[in-house]
């Protein structure tokens, strides 16, 4: 049942991070598709994958998302 | 191609893909029965052979340490690559100021991620018995030292990120894992065979000589992540003074 | 000797981890000369590697991790003469490559070595590996070094736009490749190709199989860059430096076709056995439309890298199509066809780089006239584009013949792909005319400027270009003519296409038979391959002729609309790339389901 | 629910080719780019799921425990580096692409490039 709850997100969340075409909302969704991911991911009993799914979605991406769409606003 | 003749070829193409990747997953064995053999035996084998609690963790950095190499290097090479473009875009390094001015948010920003630092060792360091690892431990070692050093001031963070200690930290963590490879061949046995025996399961050194690989990525991707952060915040820095 | 293939790779990757550790203390020359003596052993330990699998395959089992039962826990590399061959040549390449940038780039050379050196230990981890997703490690890597490569003079938007359009287009063919491994090994069980191919013999899921295979041999041919993947190659190629064309011209293209051909003897010849012409069709097809398609589009370019790039294209066609005929003899003119092609191009490359530092153009009508007083390079130039047309006993021809042996059931084939070749070449042709003799028309509207290239420092030192690429080009030429080369690359592609000897030398360590050695001579060829080969260089020098003079013979509108036409399709948009990337996807496997169902 | 996993990874996979396709900024593109990898996480880790299995880590169970399969988590671990590093690649190329062409969308660099 939660996997079921959890693919349904994962795939809503997919269009919603390719269909929001605003870069800096598009980061912020992809954050939260990528959190989606992590809770998938523990369901599927892969906690290694899930915690680095969680490194790097929580601190990878954004860092190196937001600089780069600062960058290019200017 | 305008845009709307793109999307018209690309349209049905697309339908075409897709209907291509269902027939496919319909030949799959139904959703919970994995039927192995690859899998099964590594996790049958995994205590007995290897001391090893945590299957993945023996996955990556024994049964198949090779792929872990090679993934070892294709960070490598991504940071040197983004080095190559960011650097090398012929951009002046200016003193900067630094971003954050309130001695309280300095406070808190250096006492919450020194928090990420040590969980980062942790999850590093115990990554045979638990979840975690070299690259999960790597990563948030970096990114806790990352806000850390925005927090504390540019200039603390462009010492820490001086290539002269983050370049050869990143050789010496891509290099090791290729010396620990050689190591085995030296001693007669293939490439990359864990030649320190084997710890007692459950315990923080269970892995023999994957344990040194385990170690040798943790510091490759903290100095890649490192380097690569640096690269980007400096970036956003360049554009603050501009 | 078996512990001499892990050193293939780990050579050049600790060269490069010596080369980036030490960036800011040695000196560049230091550097560099660690980065020829890393590049140069690999060459070396290549060559004994493959002197050494001529007796039998090599098989190195990574972490001691030897299959149970049949069963493969760990990642092995298997070293046949082919592979082997390949990995030598990559060794041998990339040692040119750098030799050359050492006299070539000034001042640029920040992390230049690291790079090219991680490239090169990742083709050589491909060419050996007997495990699908270390080939896919080892091509993501190829892949990341390289794009960092093209992008590599960061002052200019075309090489940035080139490296974003190639790392996108390899970047989705490297998740076809994973779906198609994800959908293999649930089905399987197993990552081992050797171990893969024998599961699959058993056992239905159909669509399954087929679905995998399609998306492998796509993604592969994303890399190899065949008609309809192939529009992002000549977008990179033009704009990188000329050493790192060299490389990716000579052999990190044709890496992908090693991929198809691999997957294919090692995985899916036993499933579609019984379909075999089915699957060989569709690569024939898709090799004698990238071939001609190539040709055409080298003959529209005058910006020298670019009609090389599309020239690569031609070639990489033409060996797709000996692949596609799927008996040994096809293999082995593949596998000769791709050395001659690797030298000869890679030298015209190098060639480009040193028009670049002294006549600071890669301009075909710029530069009109204006290499008449370097006669030695245009010696160069002549001898390399004829030889990639193929006269008799030159350059490719012994790949041809052996691809004309292979088709001889299906006439029309060898023509076909003689054309093509001509095509490429004389578009050469027609550019080392107007360079270097100052002869033809000197404004031709069909051929429309591209970005200029900024030319590298004062600095470069003539007395190490001229003999590096003189050295690649005369070795280009001299292919077919090597005693005893044919029988070798026959014997080797029957080998490579024996998938039992492979599956039980892999799994269970059974040697193959000894075989008896081979003689050292020539081979005696049909008169058909003597006649195509004199036949396709006399077409070149028609067509190149027919070139030089197009503009005073008026517009053909007949071969002016499509000429437009083809070349609007190559539009430098990613948007259009990766739908047609999603096209012949869809398309390839669409004909796969409906053939071998 | 059987094979709701699978079509999920497919449905991702062509939406991620989708928003490629169509996408006007490079920045975005460099992320729908991940979402299409990321159908391959999900499509790995499908197939190797045993039901009621727990977690292929043994610290504190009996031997024999049902799990799921270790291999393919290790494949993810592989395959989620190779995205982190293909994205900031792409994003450093689109700064560098941004400061000489001023834009990030394909069309317009393709046109200036000619």
């Amino acid at each position: 049942m939660i996997q079921a709850t959890l693919l349904a997100l994962v795939a809503l969340g997919a269009p919603a991070v390719v269909l929001t075409r605003d870069p800096l909302r598009m980061a912020v969704v992809n954050g939260l598709y990528g959190l989606v991911l992590v809770l998938l991911f523990v369901a599927l009993a892969a906690p290694d994958v899930a915690l680095s799914m969680l490194v790097v979605s929580c601190i990878a991406y954004p860092l190196v998302l937001l600089i780069a769409i600062s960058r290019s606003r200017s | 191609m305008s845009r709307r003749a793109r999307l018209a070829i690309f349209a049905p193409a697309l339908v075409g893909f897709a209907a291509l990747l269902v027939w496919g997953v319909a030949g799959l064995p139904h959703f919970g029965h994995y039927r192995g053999p690859y899998g099964h035996v590594v996790n049958r084998i995994v205590i007995p052979e290897r001391h090893v609690s945590n299957a993945v963790n023996a996955t990556t950095y024994d049964i198949r340490g090779f792929d872990t190499m090679g993934e070892e290097f294709i960070l490598f090479a991504a940071v040197t690559g983004v080095v190559l473009l960011l650097r090398g875009s012929g951009r002046t390094r200016a003193e900067k100021d630094d971003v954050v001015r309130s001695d309280v948010v300095r406070a808190a920003g250096a006492v919450a991620p020194a928090v990420v630092v040590l969980v980062g060792l942790w999850v590093a360091a115990f990554g045979f018995v638990t979840p975690g690892g070299g690259f999960q431990g790597g990563v948030a070692v970096a990114g806790g030292a990352a806000v850390l050093f925005v927090t504390l001031g540019y200039r603390a963070w462009s010492r820490l990120g001086n290539e002269s200690i983050l370049d050869p930290l990143e050789g010496l963590g891509a290099g090791g894992y290729v010396v620990v490879g050689v190591a085995a061949l030296a001693s007669g046995l293939p490439f990359l065979t864990n030649i320190f025996g084997f710890g007692v399961a459950g315990t923080l050194r269970s892995g023999g000589s994957a344990e040194l690989l385990n170690w040798a990525a943790a510091i490759e991707v903290a100095a890649a992540n490192l380097i690569l952060m640096t690269e980007f915040v400096e970036q956003y820095l360049v554009r603050g003074r501009s | 000797m078996s512990w001499l293939l892990p050193l293939l790779v780990a050579v050049p990757l600790l060269g490069a981890a010596l080369t980036a550790a030490t960036d800011h203390v040695l000196p560049r020359h230091v550097k560099d000369l660690i980065g020829i003596a890393a590049a140069g052993t690999t060459c070396a330990f290549g060559i004994l590697v493959m002197l050494r699998s001529e007796q039998g395959d090599v098989v190195h089992w990574f972490g001691g991790w030897h299959p149970h039962g049949g069963v493969a826990l760990g990642i092995d590399f298997v070293a046949d003469p082919l592979s082997a061959a390949l990995a030598a040549l990559v060794g041998g390449i990339v040692l040119v490559a750098l030799v050359f940038s050492w006299a070539y780039l000034e001042e640029a050379a920040l992390l230049f070595d690291t790079l090219m050196l991680v490239c090169c230990a990742a083709m050589c981890g491909f060419a050996l590996s007997g495990d699908l997703f270390n080939m896919f490690v080892w091509l993501e890597l190829m892949g990341v070094a390289a794009y960092a490569l093209t992008g590599f003079e960061v002052k200019e938007i075309g090489p940035l736009q080139g490296a974003v359009n190639f790392a996108i287009v390899n970047g989705i063919g490297g998740y076809l490749i994973v779906i198609g491994i994800a959908l293999a090994y649930a089905r399987t069980g197993a990552l081992n190709l050797a171990q893969i191919g024998v599961t699959l013999t058993t056992g239905g899921g159909r669509g399954l199989v087929v679905v995998a295979m399609t998306l492998v041999v796509c993604g592969f041919l994303c890399k190899a860059a065949v008609v309809p993947f192939h529009l992002w190659l000549a977008d990179a190629y033009a704009v990188a430096p000329a050493p790192v064309c060299a490389v990716f011209a000579a052999v990190m293209t044709d890496i992908g076709l090693l991929g198809v051909a691999r997957v294919y003897w090692t995985v899916f010849s036993h499933p579609f056995a019984a379909h075999a012409p089915a699957v060989g069709d569709v690569l024939l097809a898709l090799g004698i439309a990238t071939a001609l398609l190539g040709g055409v589009m080298a003959f529209l370019q005058r910006h020298l890298k670019r009609m090389l790039a599309y020239s690569v294209t031609c070639h990489i066609g033409i060996m797709l199509a000996g692949i596609g005929l799927l008996v040994p003899a096809g293999l082995a003119g593949t596998a000769d066809l791709l050395l001659a092609h690797a030298l000869l191009v890679a030298g015209l490359f190098l060639a480009t780089g040193v028009l670049l530092a002294l006549l600071r153009s890669v301009d075909e009508l710029q530069l009109y006239g204006k290499g008449r007083r370097v006669r030695w390079l245009a010696a160069l130039w002549f001898g390399a584009a004829l030889g990639l047309a193929g006269p008799p006993y030159v350059g490719v021809w012994a790949g041809h013949a052996l691809i004309d042996e292979a088709a001889s059931g299906r006439p029309w084939i060898p023509p076909l792909l003689w054309i093509a070749g001509a095509l490429a070449s004389a578009s050469l042709l027609r550019a080392g005319v107007r360079v270097f003799l100052g002869r033809g028309a000197e404004r031709d509207p069909l051929l429309s400027p591209e970005m200029r290239e900024q030319p590298p420092g004062r600095g470069t030192r003539l007395a190490i270009l001229a003999p590096a690429t003189a050295v690649t080009v005369v070795l280009g030429l001299l292919v077919s003519v090597v005693p005893g080369l044919t029988q070798r690359t026959e014997e080797a592609a029957a080998r490579f296409s024996d998938r039992a000897a492979y599956a039980s030398l892999v799994l269970r360590g059974a040697a193959a038979p000894h075989t008896a050695p081979l003689p050292f001579a020539l081979e005696p060829t049909s008169l058909e391959s003597v006649l195509y080969g004199i036949g396709a260089v006399l077409l070149a020098a028609a067509l190149a002729a027919f070139g030089l003079r197009r503009p005073q013979l008026g517009g053909i509108p007949l071969l002016v609309a499509p000429a437009r036409a083809v070349k609007a399709v190559h539009s430098g948009v990613i948007g259009d790339y990766v739908m047609w990337l999603t096209v012949g996807t869809a398309v390839i496997g669409g004909i796969w389901a409906v053939a071998l169902r | 629910m059987s094979y709701a996993p699978y079509a999920v990874a497919a449905w991702i996979c062509v939406v991620g080719l989708y928003g490629i396709v169509t996408s006007r900024n490079l920045i975005h593109l460099g992320v729908c780019l991940t979402v299409t990898q990321s159908s391959t996480y999900v499509l790995l880790l499908a197939v190797g799921y045993v039901h009621n299995g727990g977690p292929p880590i043994f610290t504190g169970v009996p031997p024999g425990t049902r799990a799921v399969d270790p291999v393919v988590q290790a494949l993810t671990l592989t395959d989620i580096v190779v995205s982190v590093t293909v994205l900031a690649l792409i994003l450093a190329l689109a700064l560098d692409v941004h400061r000489h062409a001023g834009t990030i969308d394909p069309d317009e660099i393709a046109e200036l490039h000619g």
